[in-house]
């Protein structure tokens, strides 16, 4: 079972749990990146390419299922302009045993950073704007997976 | 060939996408950064530095001396920041 | 915002996350095991020590809290009989950044399965019932925490 | 001294938790387990694999040479299997 999604829609990790709740598995784990209130950041805005976008999320989606032997996947973006506090991404894995639901979601949380075609911009409390730049660290968590 | 520009490189374009006729002498993704850079200074804002300059050819990711021949799309774009 | 919960009413991961979304962070990663339908079970059985059960708990709690600054952290854990498909443990916790929720959620895991008062018992189909083993493999995960 | 029993070795001995008078020369963890062998052959077929008992006095795990002096509360169980 895999599930990729990427809508201007507010989301929910409880809704992205549900299809993976009986799929038989022991294990299952999640991540939710929420827009966090940085110095003045009232807003972010995501921006995608659509079509590459979702390939993209395929495609780490189909490695990660592959690779732990997972039993089900789920990825889901937000794009548009997202308020302070609300969801951006939510991942999550069902597995037969703990390692693999685990080390799948932290993989494709990690990848999603650093292969996925989003750009975020910081709206802040004076109305200006500026786009996020990508972090160093980020390849770096990135380049672990690849072996 | 079809231009699209995402983030800061789009908002320093000025549009998300573009139709353009190549010059015959354009056959890299290097060669259309140069071209497009000589035919209107807000390209050469646009790419003004090439190491935070990323590429896709039909919304496969390349490298700067990737050929063209046979795509149709060319996205340049910032690093990705999502998630 | 720590929480540690031992019931014997069933458990949501759903609930688990809600006092965790709006703590600030931007992270918020989740585990859940439920009862998987292996050889014949249909039911696992919880037995627990009341009182140092939940001094297992949050001791484990604690320290994650402190080693990954986390913003919240909670740890249920159902005892009694629990049908196959059902949700035996969830653990949930909330971070700055994404690093911090997902090492911290994994090492909670971790080391409940070899740090807290539980025992399994498994149900079968034929009537019968079988004390699970611990497993060697549960130790060395447990382990890789310990620096 | 209250001894309390879970799990499987709880099955074996046939109660939740007994309170019992320990002999004067009963000073350890390990002492307790012979000394209840000795008592009836249930606790020799509850304790019969020693790798697999862990202990806990008064809520903390010990091992088995550990001390009884000063505690109130003897668990003896299996190795846990929760999550």
């Amino acid at each position: 079972m895999k599930q990729v999604t990427i809508t201007a829609e507010p989301i929910s990790t409880a809704r992205a749990l549900e299809p993976l709740e009986h799929l038989g598995g022991g294990a299952i784990a999640s991540f939710t990146g929420i827009a966090r209130a940085d110095s003045g950041v009232v807003a972010l805005e995501l921006e995608h390419y659509p079509g590459m976008t979702e390939k993209n999320l395929n495609a780490l989606a189909d490695e990660a299922m592959a690779r732990w032997s997972l039993l089900g996947c789920v990825v889901i973006h937000r794009v548009g302009k997202i308020a302070v506090g609300e969801q951006v991404v939510v991942i999550a894995t069902a597995a037969g045993h703990r390692a693999e639901a685990l080390d799948a979601c932290a993989f494709l949380i990690d990848r999603l950073k650093t292969d996925a075609a989003f750009w975020k911009k910081e709206h802040l409390s004076d109305g200006s704007a500026l786009w996020v730049e990508a972090k160093g660290t980020d390849d770096t968590r990135a380049e672990k997976w690849r072996d | 060939m079809r231009f699209v520009y995402f983030a800061r490189v789009r908002e320093a374009v000025g549009v998300d996408s573009e139709e353009r006729d190549l010059p015959a002498e354009v056959h890299t993704v290097q060669g259309c950064i140069a071209w497009l850079e000589s035919c209107d200074p807000r390209y050469a804002v646009a790419f003004a530095e090439p190491a935070r300059l990323r590429f896709a050819l039909d919304q496969q990711m390349v490298a700067a001396d990737a050929a063209l021949a046979g795509h149709d799309e060319l996205a340049i774009f910032p690093p990705v920041t999502g998630g």
